[in-house]
């Protein structure tokens, strides 16, 4: 029997290495009637405010060459209506339920986590932190070392949860941030969060997403995904989760000799809802074949060239 | 209950300009879907990652029909495809018409006729009179086939059934349409823009089945988001893969 | 007849916007047989530094998903072999030829610069910032406003030749960077240089590339660059220059939608050495579409969504 | 002079364990291609970028043979074309083997007798005699074909031919080879490295052909770089595709 099983510290273990990443497989309920939970490690739920966004005009997405763009705007019912309509299902899940949280100002961040962090059902919390901080003048709180460490220590002090920062790939220097993450007091890093990405019609000349500039994802970004991993697994000691572009089981294996204790899955679930029951037949066969037992003994296992 | 299946093509076959009618056996989808709904297809293509999605255009011989017109890559590619070639599809997905006691005129601009040939199929093995006014450019762009009866058909130049557009006939026929009616409308936008437009008034429902660039068809990225109109000036939307792909046409705020 | 040329300013006139990508096309002359330059505006030849550099060891080079990776390392035979064995080429092409500098001290540059200013068949130059400045600790001259300003000066001062400088993706406020260069003399700006990026090698455990850490570049990367070029477009009123992950012929157009006078194929000539020839095509049927006239008149001419 | 060419493909066939033949009708390139020179094939494919390098493995009636081995993406899909399928080829590419009047001893491991089968033929039509030791794991991967006359065979399994791999076999015929000979290997790069190895021991010119990673083929983007000795410990590369892919065994630093 091959042990797929991941810690990621503090308590938090994962049956797998598999998350879904935020806003991509919306609150879980939608398809629950696919049995997709059986082959995921848990969940984390679309970025939750502190009031329901509707989010941004369309057109919303769009396909790029082995991505996609998208400026969702972080469209969500809102923590309260969050907690009312959606914990029955969380609760009957039997899987760890990562909450995802995001705003605008470190007042709402730290209204939502107080609002969460007495439901026994939150594994842990994943902060967006690629929303523009309208206190700091637009500049997001993932952009600069003291904005986020601010951020991280008040989180810090209000929950005894694990709490995860998830990182944007969107800076000079992302060790900077990660380091920032663990001296305030987070207990694991996810990364990467979207690539800011473009494109247009030619014909109507109009840009194919309605903010112009929007978040790229899927197969694209995965190279890039990896090279933020692995610089920032060689500047910090937390765990960490790898996320971008992840499609298969080969790709989930890549992160984890790259530094990762866990991963999401994003896009993946998207053009293949059954990415995650793959990926687990896939990790089963690697380990069977690499005589290996544990698979988190991979974990940061990258050799040098 | 949404069902995956592996489905090998049954008939793949050019039926007007750039339109074909797809035959896939889909005994599992038979008793479970509603016109309206769609089915996803994955076409595991690694630049083009999103599955497409393709209104069901009806049943017949525990085969489900789509029809489709080549429009892009996938359609391209999928025109290709020869027979016994296996789709991956994922359906039913999204809401359906709702069919009320009125009596339904169905307004069919091209390849839109897909969910209300489904629609006319169930009207019809229930008894139902109705009218399907089915409309295209020219007579080369009519996409007819077998299962959708006898529809009223308009083209824009003239060169079969009445001359103008699907909107030009629903008017002409409107005075000696049995009332009330409801109208289930499902083609290019400006269309169904127009439509409702009308409805508002004279007074008629309409409901009418969109079309948005999908990346998942199942609610997960809110991708596919449409406008809706809201009692304060605030912006409200609805997904088309799931609150949709039928919608009041009262509700709708198409314009942006 | 169409016109698709395009003008840089200063003179410096294109007979169409393709460019060929610095490192992408060698020196020029190692396939002058193949008869692309009927369809290039120019070339840009690979990086010239002061002295002789073998590069990085090998594996060098990758494939990923839509793209690839890169760790050359700049190797080129220095600014004086250039001199010596190229020119004769150069002087009989009848394109226009830029030349692209790169160097890891202020005095490098400077030294090819000097040595190059005085060749009247040298177009232009493109200075290629995303080298490591050792006199500034490593950073990269592309990645902070006041060393790439410091270095802009100074060139500027010593060349009245058309200056281009080619602006890296991998920081947090590409505009900054892009209006250093253009209040301390650049005459253009190109965008994008590579993007950061990784991939493992999952049954060795090693990097697929000797560095680890290499250079993103193809279609996977072009979404990315279109989003630098529209921020910095909004920002500055110098001349860019568009590259990365341009293939065909609708992604130029993309690229001078957003902004761009003119383009660079990169990666492109390495799986489709005949790209310009069907890239020239593609731009005279679309002009004659769309009813233009001048290509140049498409410029920057993104609508709002 | 490089050529592009569309070309049909006229024959693709199983040889030996995911082994292929490929046979593609190339006039252009009989009269000028020169064994060791390779040609590039473009797929066109949006995920998958690089154009596959080939070596020449021959020419028979205006058509140039390829001898290829199922690795990976793009050969896996090679190996599925029918004949007829359009191929788009540029070549010749690289340098070619330097022929001395030395005996010629070819040593081929594997699918790397493609290069050496040309040479071999060429050999042949200059009625040169030479020795070609052909080996493989076992006899089911030997990638045996007409063209290439009656090698010394050998694998490791003994299921055919002598026992063992083609520097076993090598070293036995060691003693009774003309003397002065050269030997020219391609194969698995450890085969290559120990024949260098020897043919330092025992002074004999080798010439080698290398396989490495490329994006090019045309020397326009360094990276299929080879690690060479320098006189000095500084780093010198070469590039397989412009410099190479034939190397005189004692330039090469194989090891790191
Ligand atoms: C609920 C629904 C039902 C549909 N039913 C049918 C049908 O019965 N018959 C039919 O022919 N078409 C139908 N469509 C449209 C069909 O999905 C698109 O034509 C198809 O996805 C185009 O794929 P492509 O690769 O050929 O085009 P592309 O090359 O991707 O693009 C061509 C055009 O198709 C549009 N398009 C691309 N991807 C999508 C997508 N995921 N969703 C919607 N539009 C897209 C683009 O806006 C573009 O203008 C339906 C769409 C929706 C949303
Ligand atoms: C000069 C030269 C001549 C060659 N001649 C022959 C020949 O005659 N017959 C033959 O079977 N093979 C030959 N090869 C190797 C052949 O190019 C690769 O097997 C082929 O590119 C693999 O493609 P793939 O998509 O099937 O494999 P992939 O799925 O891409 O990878 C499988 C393996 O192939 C290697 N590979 C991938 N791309 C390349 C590339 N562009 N160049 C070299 N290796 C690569 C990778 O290292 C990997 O280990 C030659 C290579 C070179 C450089
Ligand atoms: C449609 C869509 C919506 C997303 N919404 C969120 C979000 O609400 N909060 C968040 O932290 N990340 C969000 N992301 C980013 C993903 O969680 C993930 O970091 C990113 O897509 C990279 O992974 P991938 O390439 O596997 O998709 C979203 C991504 C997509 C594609
Ligand atoms: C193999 C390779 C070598 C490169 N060498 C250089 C270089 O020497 N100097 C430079 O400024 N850019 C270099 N680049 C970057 C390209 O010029 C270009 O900016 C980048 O590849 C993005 O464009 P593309 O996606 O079209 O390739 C190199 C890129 C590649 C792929
Ligand atoms: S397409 Fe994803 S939510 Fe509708
Ligand atoms: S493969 Fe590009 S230089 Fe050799």
């Amino acid at each position: 029997m091959i042990d797929l099983s991941v810690d990621l510290g503090k308590g938090l273990v994962l049956s797998n290495p598999l998350l879904t990443a935020s806003g991509t497989f919306g609150y879980g309920d939608e398809i629950s009637d696919l049995n997709v939970f059986d082959y995921l490690g848990g969940l984390v739920t679309k970025s939750i405010t502190l009031m329901p966004r509707a989010g941004n005009p369309p057109p919303r997405i769009t396909e790029t060459p082995a991505g996609m763009l998208n400026s969702i705007g972080l469209a969500n019912i809102g923590v309260d209506a969050f907690l009312e309509s959606k914990v029955p299902f969380y609760r009957q899940l039997n899987k760890k339920v990562i909450v995802n949280i995001a705003g605008s100002k470190p007042e709402e961040y730290i209204a939502v986590l107080e609002k969460l962090t007495t439901q026994d059902w939150v594994a842990a919390f994943e902060i967006n932190v690629s929303c523009p901080n309208v206190k700091e003048g637009g500049i997001e709180f993932g952009k600069d070392p003291v904005v986020l460490g601010n951020l991280v220590r008040q989180l810090r002090a209000l929950t005894g949860k694990f709490l995860i920062i998830k990182l944007t790939p969107n800076v000079t220097d992302i060790v900077s941030l990660a380091l920032s993450g663990q001296e305030n007091g987070a207990d694991a890093l996810s990364l990467i969060n979207t690539v800011y990405g473009a494109a247009i019609d030619i014909y109507t000349r109009r840009p194919k997403i309605h903010t112009v500039i929007g978040g790229l994802s899927g197969p694209a970004i995965k190279p890039i995904a990896l090279a933020h991993l692995i610089k920032v697994h060689r500047a910090v000691s937390l765990p960490l989760i790898g996320i971008g572009g992840i499609s298969n089981g080969a790709d989930v294996i890549e992160f984890m000799l790259a530094g990762a204790s866990a991963v999401e899955l994003g896009t993946v679930n998207f053009y293949n809802p059954l990415a995650a029951r793959e990926i687990v037949a896939f990790l089963i066969k690697y380990c069977e074949d690499q005589k290996i037992k544990c698979l988190r003994e991979i974990v940061g296992q990258l050799q040098s060239a | 209950m949404k069902v995956f299946l592996n489905s090998p093509i049954a008939e793949n076959r050019l039926i007007a300009r750039d339109t074909f009618l797809l035959r896939l056996p889909a005994l599992e989808l038979t008793s479970v879907a509603r016109p309206g709904q769609f089915v996803n297809l994955y076409f595991n293509n690694p630049v083009h990652l999103f599955p497409r999605p393709f209104s069901i255009a009806g049943f017949e011989d525990d085969h489900m029909l789509i029809l489709y017109k080549r429009v892009g890559k996938m359609t391209s590619y999928l025109s290709t495809l020869p027979i016994g070639t296996s789709l991956l599809l994922l359906g039913p997905l999204g809401n359906s018409f709702v069919v009320d006691r009125n009596y339904p005129v169905l307004l069919a601009g091209g390849v839109g006729l897909a969910p209300l040939a489904f629609l006319n199929q169930i009207l019809n093995q229930e008894e139902r009179p109705s009218t399907l006014i089915l409309g295209a450019r020219t007579a080369e762009d009519l996409p007819l086939f077998s299962a959708i009866g006898e529809p009223e058909l308009v083209t824009e130049n003239g060169s079969r059934g009445m001359t103008g557009n699907v909107l030009d006939y629903f008017s002409q026929l409107y005075p000696n349409l049995p009332k009330p009616f409801t109208v289930y409308a499902c083609g290019p936008e400006a269309m169904l823009r127009a439509i409702i437009q009308m409805a508002q008034h004279l007074s008629f429902p309409v409901q009418v089945s969109l079309e948005r660039v999908m990346a998942c068809g199942l609610g997960l990225c809110q991708g596919c988001a449409v406008k809706i109109k809201t009692d304060n000036n605030t912006s409200g939307y609805k997904l088309v893969c799931k609150d949709g792909p039928v919608f009041n046409g009262m509700e709708l705020s198409l314009n942006d």
